[in-house]
């Protein structure tokens, strides 16, 4: 008897180890990318704003992400021999679309308007986390609807709790 | 003592009584006029064309299985050569004192700030309770995961979720064309002004017989034809309070 | 202590424990999807925000204004322009289903050409250049033998531009025979209107202001002209003025959608609408309403058609024509109108004009809320002179050696024994410009496939206008989703191809110059009649996203004046003919257009083919409504499988039982039975065409739809009647709950 | 009971039932697992993998065969928890052979009763929404429904007639724990938590029977009255009447009886051991609550028809005119009363009411009435609802069909394996009578 507590012991601890290694060293919470682009570098050293990016984040739902007419617009003059920045290039070239990763991935039937959150005074960095700081883009709040509903909870936002507010 | 019990049943009460809040923001309401409507049907394939309905053929159709939010049902009296044709459109009601709130076990169907009936579709797990109580029959199931063929899924509109199998559906009165104009007015700084939002089937009635509006605010075209004495509401003695009111046709009688 | 084999235990079940804790933690997460963005945003497009642009609604021929809602390149939904004179923003059920003409699973993707012999089926995928050249390679061909006049181009009712370009081609191409045909072209009404009051457009039957509405077999709320600016009419006429309500009567045999909503049906028998309008005619003049001068001549013109005389010809009491005669001439102003039904007899033309001198007895038109005309039309119509009659005759004759057909369906709006098919073996090289595999494109041997109303330019004047001087433009919402062409494009680079006169004429290189080049010749014209912009850029940005180009307000237009003399030849006393003699055919057989395939063009929207059908329900297929009375008498209950026989076809159709029909009636609708029409069209239902005889009217060569007497007998098996209703009877539920009307009221 | 049986021969007689299976169960069991696989889960995964289209449901008439199916099973149950509490507390006699299977047949059939709610449901995978657990989303379920009024409802009478059950077995297994081998043992010495059989024990373990079966009385009226408001609470014209909790507890404690009929009746057959234990006698007081039960349920249903024919409403009247003169469901609805209140009438003769092939035939035709009885309730309301434009006839697809007749075999499959776990005739109580005699 004594050794089927033991077994089961041994067991609920690999399980519980294995789930553990999955979410930290194998999560998707920081995706590899086509182009390693570090925020840090264009946001926090060279102080660019969210919005000279990702234009449509004050006027829709959804944010947008820089088309490769914008990185070519600085890195034709600015480094253009560094690795990374040639494959921006070469893209460019090929008239390609630089195929990044989602980090921040809604579900189709989420209703999440960027306009409103940036329109009510939301910062980029409450859901994002310190974007300026990452080299690596991770998702830092777990964009479940606890998550939403906290932070709608904690502001009072008017028919925060309605359902209809962020399901389609 | 009796206060206190008041105090303790009112509790109760508020939460009995569906749609929990004293007031709501807004009382939206259609008024159709059956003396106009002339049951071309041009609404039900506009709510097609908005709420991406699924076209489920002609095998399902001889089950009753088609989907459409919005019906136009029509009442034949007398025998020929004195024949009456009466047509009527019938959406849900956005019911008040809603019988299927009653009966969803999983909170999928509840009555919000707008007073409208909300059906949540990723709440729902199918236990058919909402459209066996609703007594206008305007409730339709997913029966399978229907199939959009090659272009036509382009057509789909993205603030409208599709449907997957097992999930309750109904009229939401175009709540995405709702939720676009409150968004419209906020950009702009006001409140949301008459005749500003229109749900895809008022927006195309050829002969407008529907009106959509706020019926809390007294100006609102709605108000003023709400208080036609032609007014009347469906099953009004079943005191399901819906929020769709008819105008009588008039006709003559027999 | 733990031994060996309880130390292996444990590590394996240790191994397995972690690899599901591993498998637990994927299954949680979202599958990795990419972030697409663009290479070069395009400054217009912002995704999640909709651009709306206006174009013309191409469903049926009322030419509509609309406005899509484009998201990203897709267009998602078509709602009515509100600018518009004729629609103001709102749309019919077709209308709406336009979206899904665009994106139709059935849409030819390339251009094709017939791989062996006509009976099969199998076409190859040819390039453009390769298709182009086969096509000018055969035209050159003609013009080498001179005889260019063998060229014969059939197209759909085209009233813009395109119908200028089409013109242009065939006379630099030198054949006369550039031939429009479509099922409903109301050439019956123009014609009539052309001889009673000698005007040439459709006037504008102010619906909205009239008082008394005599509907002679006019489906106007459903399919006839402009259906959305009557249900307009309509609405305004029932609830839209304060105080008065507009009264409508329908006269027709079979109950249509506009009688279901008449306070009155006089069902009256087939064939004598225009002998009831006579009578009505003759009773305003005998109770002296009618002030005119030559009101003996009226007198002596109407007299064989006394209300005691006609009341059994046509089937109704003469005490209700006498009180329907008053109240019609006592509503100032009261309007009459002839409409598909009443024009589709064999002598249709009479009807009409029978309705057209009730209307002018009665002092109806010029006034608000009778006839009123219509202003010239900016854009030049493009007169057809021949008919569909003289391509039959040519081609059996072996006279045409290439038919180029456009937008148009005539194997299927053509009964059968007018030997279409056969006719169209005669022609040795048959050229379809159109979107999908319909009949005709299936006998073709080069089909190039043409944009959808959606993805292309064009423009169109809507028939009847309003009283304004309407053009609506028809600009591209979406890219083309496939590789076709502008029919415009097609003809233009063929001119290119066949050289000399033709490329001289016609130096465009595409469809969109001439058709900006054409906008710029009538800018200029009308330029000091109208206070447009200065520069034609600032003109031509307001006409496209404004929709269109009207007047702000109603143009004042010449009076209609009654030519009485040349009616007097169209004034017969005996009801239309119908083929088939009584006893052995005993039933008649109405034909009318249905709310959703309109003449067969719609069978392939699912949507459409799903709607259910207002007057019956039926979804998914063709029916026959029987009164309930003769369907008892002779044993037939609702769907059941009938054979309809014709003394010239037979027809397998079930059964419905409809109150609203003469017993001595039977009435079927048109737009299913297509053989290869795609997947939601394709043998589906029966075509009702072919039980009628060939014959065509001599006065405008169109094929008279109710013209045939038809024998029903009982088949054996089951027909599937798929309908959506229930029970229509409402047993005092108090569902449709009415009111008397206002004068009954105070009583 | 005749008294020369001694203890060691009752426990023999037991065991060897349980222990020796002639080939002929295994062919059966065999039988019987394909047939319930066949026809209960393969159509159940096919539906859950293609949707509820496949079924014959359609608009107005959502709920069909497998609701029925869910009252009919919790009716079924109904009559474990009258024998075993309510005869226990009045001290009857003759229940002490017949409680245990009752006692069964009432925890199987709720287990079946309780999947058939998840074939029903359209998205089973996300049936746990249905319980109130906190979750992230901060969402809680709709207490003011029925259904959620079921899950409790439903929850409290599975756990407690398990319990019940349990008890019960515990002298059972102890007293059988020493005569069995290899993992027969094992499990008995597990469940029997160490049973020494002292006074204190018979004591405590009276006691609490006593104290189980008064709380389980409630549950008897309780359980079934909240099924019946699934359907009394909305206002569906042939459902919504006050008369339905008192008429569905009836015609639960009916059917069920009658199953309990059924069940003895196949276990005399099929375990000789066991055809001595339960005698005429018993059947003759079974017979007289059969009897009494159908009087009261026909005095219902006439009750109901009443209502409804004086309710002077176009609803209730078209319900009604559907149910009658419908030539289809006429005929069931004849069937329906000749079985549940004619036949059952031929009870009063004593001859009758002894013979068990008399009883056994009656509580066939009893099951199947009350099984049209619930059909007729939901087939006929629902396709003739408020508007008569909507009004849609209902047939029952070949998978309903399928899972309706599965669901048997799967009762049957439940009860042969736990006849071959646990006595099915329980030792204590046929000791103590063999005591008081």
């Amino acid at each position: 008897m004594r050794k089927f507590f033991l077994f089961s012991f041994i067991w609920v601890a690999t399980f519980i180890s294995g789930y553990w290694i999955n979410t930290s060293w194998f999560s998707d919470k920081q995706p590899a990318q086509p182009i390693a682009f570090s925020h840090r570098i264009h946001a926090g050293e060279n102080g660019i704003p969210c919005l000279y990016c990702h234009i449509y984040a004050e006027r829709s739902t959804a944010a947008g992400v820089p088309g490769v007419q914008k990185c070519i617009g600085c890195h034709q003059i600015i480094k253009r021999d560094a690795p990374e920045i040639s494959k921006v290039a070469d893209y460019w070239e090929r008239k390609k679309p630089i195929p990044w990763i989602k980090v921040h991935n809604l579900p189709d039937f989420v209703y999440f308007s960027h306009k409103r959150h940036i329109r009510a005074g939301i910062d980029c960095n409450s859901c994002h986390g310190n974007v300026a700081g990452m080299d690596v883009i991770t998702r830092v709040s777990s964009l479940k609807m606890g998550w939403c509903i906290d932070c709608h909870m904690s502001h009072n936002v008017k028919n925060g709790r309605d359902c209809w507010t962020c399901h389609k | 003592m009796s206060r206190f019990l008041d105090k303790l049943f009112a509790r109760f009460n508020i939460y009995r009584e569906p749609g929990y809040y004293g007031k709501y923001d807004y009382k939206w309401t259609i008024v159709i006029d059956l003396d106009k409507c002339d049951g071309c049907e041009a609404c039900v394939i506009a709510c097609h064309a908005e709420n991406n309905l699924p076209i489920v053929g002609e095998e399902e159709c001889s089950k009753n299985r088609a989907f459409n939010w919005i019906r136009i049902e029509r009442y034949v009296e007398g025998e020929y050569p004195d024949v009456r044709v009466k047509f009527i459109p019938i959406l849900c009601q956005q019911c008040g004192k809603a019988r299927c709130e009653v009966g969803c076990p999983t909170y999928a169907t509840y009555h919000n700030q707008d007073g409208l009936n909300v059906q949540v579709y990723n709440r729902c797990i199918g236990t058919f309770t909402c459209a066996t109580y609703c007594p206008y029959d305007v409730r339709h199931f997913n029966w399978f995961s229907y199939k959009w063929e090659a272009p036509l899924e382009q057509q789909l509109n993205p603030d409208v979720t599709v449907r997957e199998k097992g999930v309750m559906e109904k009229c939401t009165f175009c709540i995405q064309r709702i939720r676009a104009g409150k968004d419209h007015a906020k950009d702009e700084g006001r409140e949301v002004t008459d005749g500003d939002i229109q749900p895809a089937c008022v927006q195309t009635c050829p002969t407008g017989a529907m009106t959509f509006g706020d019926l809390n605010d007294p100006e609102s075209r709605v108000s003023q034809l709400a208080k036609s004495e032609r007014r009347y509401r469906l099953f009004e003695d079943l005191n399901t309070d819906p929020s769709v009111i008819y105008l009588k046709r008039v006709m003559k009688q027999t | 202590m733990l031994k060996r084999r309880d130390f292996l235990k444990a590590l394996g079940l240790g191994g397995v424990g972690t690899g599901l804790g591993f498998m637990l933690g994927e299954s949680i997460k979202t599958p990795a999807t990419n972030l697409i963005p663009y290479v070069v945003p395009p400054e217009d497009i912002v995704p999640g925000v909709a651009n709306w642009y206006s174009s013309l609604c191409t469903q049926c021929n009322a030419g509509c204004g609309i406005i899509v809602r484009v998201l990203e390149g897709r267009a998602k939904k078509i709602e009515g322009n509100p600018h518009h004179p004729v629609n103001q923003g709102r749309l019919c059920a077709m209308g709406q289903a336009g979206l899904q003409a665009l994106y139709n699973p059935d849409r030819i993707k390339t251009p094709l050409i017939r791989k062996g012999s006509r009976q099969s089926e199998e076409f190859r995928a040819i390039t453009w250049e390769e298709a182009l050249s086969v096509l000018a390679e055969n035209l050159m061909k003609l013009k080498i033998a001179s005889n260019t006049e063998k060229l014969f181009l059939l197209s759909s009712v085209i009233r813009g531009h395109m119908g200028h370009l089409f013109e242009t081609f065939m006379q630099n191409f030198g054949s006369p025979n550039y031939i429009q045909y479509d099922l409903f072209q109301h050439k019956e009404l123009i014609f009539a209107n052309k001889v009673s009051m000698g005007i040439n457009i459709l006037p504008h039957y102010d619906i909205g202001n009239t008082n008394l509405l005599l509907s002679f077999g006019a489906d106007f709320l459903n399919t006839w002209l402009s259906p959305v600016n009557h249900s307009l009419g309509y609405g305004h006429m029932r609830q839209g003025r304060h105080g008065s309500r507009g009264r409508l009567v329908q006269i027709e045999p079979r109950l249509s959608l506009s009688g279901a909503n008449a306070d009155e049906w006089i069902p009256v028998r087939p064939g004598t609408e225009g002998i009831l309008a006579l009578g009505l005619a003759y009773t305003i003049i005998e109770e002296g309403y009618y002030k005119g001068q030559d009101i003996n001549e009226w007198n002596k013109i109407l007299s064989p058609y006394k209300p005691e005389i006609i009341s059994e010809l046509t089937n109704t009491d003469n005490e209700r024509i006498r009180t329907l005669a008053r109240e019609f001439a006592s509503a100032r102003p009261g309007l009459a109108i002839a409409g598909e039904n009443a024009a589709s007899y064999t002598d249709g033309v009479n009807h009409i004009i029978a309705v057209n001198i009730l209307n002018h007895l009665a002092d109806n038109i010029g006034k608000t809320g009778g006839v009123i005309s219509n202003p010239e039309a900016p854009i030049k119509k493009t007169q057809s002179l021949k008919d569909i009659d003289a391509l039959l005759r040519n081609a059996r004759a072996g006279e045409v050696e290439t038919l180029i057909t456009y937008n148009t369906n005539p194997v299927f709006t053509l009964p059968h024994n007018s030997k279409i098919q056969e006719a169209l073996e005669n022609i040795p090289f048959v050229v379809s410009l159109s979107c999908f595999m319909d009949e005709t494109t299936a006998h073709a041997d080069l089909i190039l496939p043409t944009h959808t109303s959606l993805e292309d330019w064009g423009d169109d004047i809507s028939e009847p206008a309003t009283g304004y001087n309407t053009a609506t433009i028809m600009q591209p919402a979406v890219s083309p989703l496939y590789d076709s062409r502008n029919a415009g494009d097609i003809l233009l680079s063929t001119a290119k191809r066949l050289g000399n006169r033709l490329q001289k004429n016609m130096p465009w290189d595409n469809f969109r110059d001439f058709f900006i080049e054409s906008w710029k010749t009538i800018y200029e014209k009308q330029r000091h009649t109208y206070a447009g912009e200065p520069v034609f850029e600032d003109f031509w940005n307001k006409v496209l996203t404004q929709g269109g180009w009207w007047d702000q307000e109603k143009r004042t237009h010449q009076s209609i004046h009654f030519i009485k003399d040349n009616v007097k030849r169209f004034i017969s006393s005996s009801p239309s003919l119908f083929q088939g003699n009584e006893d052995e055919f005993p039933f008649y057989l109405i034909l009318y257009a249905h709310s959703g395939y309109y003449d067969g063009r719609h069978a392939n929207l699912p949507w459409l083919q799903e709607m259910p059908d207002p007057m019956t329900s039926v979804v998914w297929g063709t029916w026959i409504e029987i009164n309930p009375q003769t369907a008892g008498k002779m044993g037939i209950r609702e769907g059941d499988l009938l054979l309809v026989e014709s003394p010239y076809g037979k027809l397998h159709v079930p059964a419905y039982l409809y109150p609203g029909i003469r017993p001595d009636t039977v009435s079927i609708p048109i737009g299913q039975g297509h053989k290869t029409y795609g997947r939601y069209a394709g043998n589906r239902g029966s075509n009702p065409l072919d039980l009628l005889p060939g014959i065509s009217r001599h006065e405008t060569g169109t094929i008279p739809l109710n013209s045939t007497r038809v024998k029903i007998t009982k088949s054996s098996e089951k027909g599937n009647l798929v309908k959506m209703e229930g029970i229509t009877k409402e047993f005092d539920r108090q569902i449709v709950q009415t009111i008397p009307p206002y004068e009954r009221r105070q009583n | 009971m005749d008294t020369n049986i001694s203890y060691k021969e009752i426990n023999d007689d037991v065991i060897d039932a349980m222990t020796r299976t002639g080939p002929l169960y295994y062919v059966v069991l065999a039988i019987v697992t394909i047939l319930t696989l066949l026809l209960f889960f393969l159509p159940w995964i096919y539906q859950i993998k293609v949707g509820q289209g496949v079924t014959g449901l359609n608009n107005p008439s959502y709920w069909g065969v497998y609701l029925v199916n869910f009252v009919f099973w919790v009716g079924v149950a109904h009559a474990g928890t009258l024998i075993s509490a309510m005869l226990y507390i009045t001290r009857t006699q003759w229940r002490r052979s017949v409680h245990r299977s009752a006692e069964t047949m009432t925890f199987f059939a709720l287990i079946i009763a309780v999947s058939f709610i998840m074939v029903h449901m359209g998205r089973v995978w996300n049936f746990y929404w249905v319980l109130p657990y906190p979750n992230q989303r901060t969402i809680w379920t709709n207490f003011i429904s029925p259904l959620m009024f079921d899950v409790f409802a439903i929850g409290t009478y599975f756990l407690s007639s398990l319990i019940f059950l349990y008890f019960g077995l515990i002298p059972d297994i102890a007293a059988i724990r020493h005569r069995s081998a290899g993992w027969r043992r094992r499990l008995y010495v597990m469940l029997s938590l160490g049973w020494r059989g002292t006074d204190r024990e018979w004591y405590i373990r009276d006691k609490a029977y006593m104290l189980f079966s008064v709380l389980i009385m409630p549950l008897v009226v309780s359980v079934h009255s909240i099924v019946s408001w699934d359907f009394a609470l909305g206002i569906v014209p042939g459902l919504h009447k006050t008369v339905f909790a008192p008429y569905f507890v009836t015609g639960a404690l009916y059917s069920g009886f009658a199953g309990v009929v059924l069940l003895i009746s196949i276990l005399r057959r099929v375990q000789q051991s066991s055809a001595k234990y339960i005698t005429e006698r018993h059947y003759d007081r079974i017979g007289i609550t059969l009897l009494a039960l159908s009087l009261l349920w026909s005095y219902l249903t006439i009750l109901e028809i009443v209502m409804g024919l004086t309710s002077h409403s176009s609803f209730e009247l078209e319900h009604l005119r559907y149910k009658l003169l419908n030539p289809g469901f006429a005929g069931l609805t004849a069937l329906m009363i000749f079985s549940n209140t004619i036949l059952p009438l031929s009870l009063s003769i004593r001859k009758v009411r002894v013979s068990i092939t008399c009883q056994f035939i009656i509580s066939i035709f009893i099951l199947t009435g009350m099984w049209l009885e619930r059909f007729l309730i939901f087939g006929t309301s629902l396709p003739r609802k408020f508007l008569p434009y909507a009004w849609h006839d209902y047939h029952p697809g070949w998978v309903e069909i399928a899972i309706t007749a599965g669901s048997f075999f799967l009762f049957i499959l439940m009860f042969m394996i736990f006849m071959k776990i646990f006595p099915v005739i329980s030792i204590t109580e046929v000791k103590e009578e063999w005591t008081d005699s």
